[in-house]
């Protein structure tokens, strides 16, 4: 059902747990079947200079989530918006069809995250 | 690496005597049982050889069982046979909330066909009210279809209850025993059951074969036409290996069944029991004490489903969730959401449903397993409160 | 004593290394195919191999077939799952008065439910008509059904112009290939096929299993409702060691054809000529020439079809009979009937099936058998002119 690389963030999923300080988060549930992550940010200059995630979801939710994290880090602010779900689901050679909404999780995320992050600091 | 078999409720392994006997029937005795020789004739007695087992097994004639495809058809054969064939009657079927799509969806089909279907709700353990049914009941209730033991959570409904109302009422009984046979002691007359559905492949027979026991007298029709085999009710070249095969898996119920039970209810207490004491934030799911023997559903809070039985998997254990990740669905298990719980706590259930094959060594590996787990998914969950 | 098969057209033994594979699927790998876990992904994967090795047979693709249990299921589910979900553009089918009983009482059901059915005559060999065909459509009809060789007298139809027609009409065309798969070479896209039934246990297949194949972008509904497997078309749990064992029965169907036909077609028309030149006062049924590889049926005057087979059988040859004698039925086989034999020619019917297991041997046996066997039963005959 899911290829190697999906397994392989699956099983040693990168970048778990929580940033004391992070000073970006984003928490989407995703509506199709209701399962949550939660992506916490370190942005220095412009460049994250950490991330980790949390996640209650699928196989699939899980190596998104993993995946996404090792994406972005150290990539600037603008290039970490480009990444769609698309691309998370692309870097680990594709997702089963009924799984590809468990992409959305991941990517909806991390851009929740940064507009966080964009918010504060406007404040 | 060894593999743990925990997912008895989805299917099972064919009975190595099963398949010697259906090997036989295969490639030796192969004809076809409508033939005028030789070939026909010993397949012919043969198929009615089982038809004996499956009789005795559920306490009915051998007249009164005919084969289907299995569980599936069964259920669309009694839904769909008995609604059609009483329409005169009335329109109204009751049914429960928590039965098997094929009922579920069957229903569906015939509300399409201008009958009402009245849905029973069930309480927190998945159990049915009798006093429900019987308030259910209107002068157009023509059939009471409520399953036996329930799929997901195990829970074991008031099954002669249920039948005694029914016969009071002269309405028709019709009972999805898909889960409970060979799980538990049936007997039609006893329970006051018209019409019941079998599936092979849960009682260590094999798949793509199943029965339905009708009470002798219970109009009902085909659902499905062509030749004359069993009876006309259900047309097609009989399935003689499969027929044969479900035989001797029934002929094996029958005699193991005291055996089955108390060895699956001793493993699935201990089962229960180190899952309680191990792992904290749990939730059993069905009837304590009234469920199926080897069922075991628990919801882990603060994790999903999937993930779970991944990696479960990953260390060689076979089980089963009612989360929606599993399915594809929108929804998680519309069992679980019947009996009330919350779509998150419904997404962290585990069914582990043991077989006459399972050991203590079993049961022993997986609540080693099961904490690390947790742990491990736990630590990773956003929902986690600690 | 030695037993001779000459019923293959009511079913055949399975091959030994279907059997082989099936009883890996029963024991060894059992899991359903529905699973997460790796039970559940073994299954998983050999079912779509099996699609594939049926799809390949046929000349379609892997997606556009569906596994059902048995050749009258895809029958009921062609003609009632098109019906039905085309009954907005009309309500007209076109079939034969040739059909098997799964199509012919699937249409009288349809019948009842508000469809109009036309009946096509064949002419004296059994064959339909491009012709009639074409008159009888009209602006209502959605489906035509012919079947590709007939089961009894083994013609086969003009299928290639039937669909043709079909296609410019704009008409769903389904055809009944039981008798042919195996038998005959079929590509769906060049013979201009939208939806063909095919059964397991007539190719060397188990029994219980069967396929349809729909052309992608057919209308169609399902007649069994459950859960999801077989993409909700046809739900239940996959009969996998069925499904596997007739993906194997159709790779080996595939690799064989060539040799099965030119090997049936040699037995039989040494069997028909043998026949001729050592019986009189004899009929051969069915086209002479376009008819199946392994199809040899003959009406001897004077006789009764259930006395010669139970006569042969003795002498340790099984076949079968249009006769009404041998179905418990009022009329001696429809399909005779409607090529215009007499009730008393149609009574005095043997079919004789080959297969690919028989032999020179079993010919010149048989050849040696039936001329004693009539002898005797013409000289109790009060028809017997001499
Ligand atoms: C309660 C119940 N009913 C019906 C069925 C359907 O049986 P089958 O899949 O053999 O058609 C099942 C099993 O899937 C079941 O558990
Ligand atoms: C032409 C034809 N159609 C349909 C069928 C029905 O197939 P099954 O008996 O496998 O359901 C048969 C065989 O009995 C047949 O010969
Ligand atoms: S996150 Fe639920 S299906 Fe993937
Ligand atoms: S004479 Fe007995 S059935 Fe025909």
């Amino acid at each position: 059902m899911y290829t190697e690389k999906v397994m392989d963030h699956f099983t040693n999923p990168r970048n778990v747990g929580e940033i004391e300080n992070a000073n970006g988060v984003g928490e989407v549930g995703n509506a199709k079947c209701g399962d949550i992550m939660r992506i916490y940010l370190d942005v220095q200059d412009n460049i994250i200079k950490d991330v980790k995630f949390k996640t209650f979801g699928c196989g699939a939710a899980i190596a998104t989530s993993s995946m996404v994290t090792e994406l972005v880090m150290g990539k600037t602010l603008d290039e970490a918006l480009k990444i769609s779900n698309d691309a998370v689901a692309e870097a680990l050679d594709g997702l089963p069809p009924a799984k590809m909404h468990c992409s959305n999780l991941a990517a909806d995320a991390l851009h929740e995250a940064i507009k966080d992050y964009i918010s504060k600091k406007g404040k | 690496m060894e593999r743990i078999y925990f997912d008895h409720s989805a299917t099972t392994p064919v009975d190595k005597e099963v398949a010697k006997v259906m090997l036989e029937y295969m490639t030796e005795k192969f004809g076809n049982p409508s033939s005028v020789h030789s070939f026909g004739r010993e397949t012919r007695k043969a198929v009615e050889e089982a038809r004996h087992s499956v009789a005795a097994l559920l306490g009915a004639a051998a007249n009164e069982i005919f084969f289907t495809s299995g569980g599936t058809e069964s259920d669309n054969l009694a839904l769909k046979g008995i609604a059609f064939a009483n329409r005169k009657k009335g329109n109204h079927i009751i049914t429960t909330a928590i039965e098997h799509h094929a009922i579920l969806h069957a229903c569906e089909y015939l509300e399409k066909q201008g009958f009402t279907v009245t849905y029973l709700p069930v309480d927190e353990n998945a159990m049915v009210s009798v006093e429900d049914v019987k308030n259910a009941i209107t002068d157009k209730t023509i059939l009471i279809s409520v399953m036996f033991a329930n799929n997901e959570v195990g829970t074991i409904q008031p099954i002669k209850e249920i039948g005694q109302l029914a016969k009071e009422k002269k309405i028709y009984f019709h009972t999805d025993a898909v889960q409970a046979v060979g799980n538990c002691h049936i007997d039609v007359n006893e329970l006051n059951i018209d019409v019941l559905s079998l599936s092979g492949h849960k009682i260590y027979g094999p798949k793509g074969i199943g029965a339905i026991y009708i009470r002798k007298g219970v109009k009902i029709e085909s659902t499905q036409h062509g030749g004359s085999q069993e009876r006309k009710l259900r047309p097609g070249t009989e399935n003689v290996p499969g027929i044969v095969g479900l035989g001797k898996a029934a002929e094996l119920a029958s005699i193991e069944l005291d055996q089955r039970i108390s060895h699956l209810t001793n493993l699935r207490d201990k089962l229960i029991k180190g899952i309680q004491e191990k792992i904290s934030d749990i939730k059993l799911n069905g009837h304590k004490e009234i469920r199926l023997p080897g069922n075991v559903n628990i919801s882990f809070l603060y994790v999903e489903g999937e993930s779970l039985l991944l990696n479960l998997d990953l260390k060689g254990i076979a089980a089963s969730s009612g989360s929606a990740c599993t399915s594809g669905s929108l929804d998680p298990s519309h069992v679980l959401l019947a009996m009330g719980l919350t779509h998150e706590v419904a997404h962290g259930s585990l069914r582990l449903s043991l077989g006459r094959g399972n050991t203590e060594a079993d049961i022993n590996y997986c609540l080693e397993v099961l904490p690390q787990i947790l742990e491990r998914l736990r630590s990773m969950s956003p929902l986690n409160a600690n």
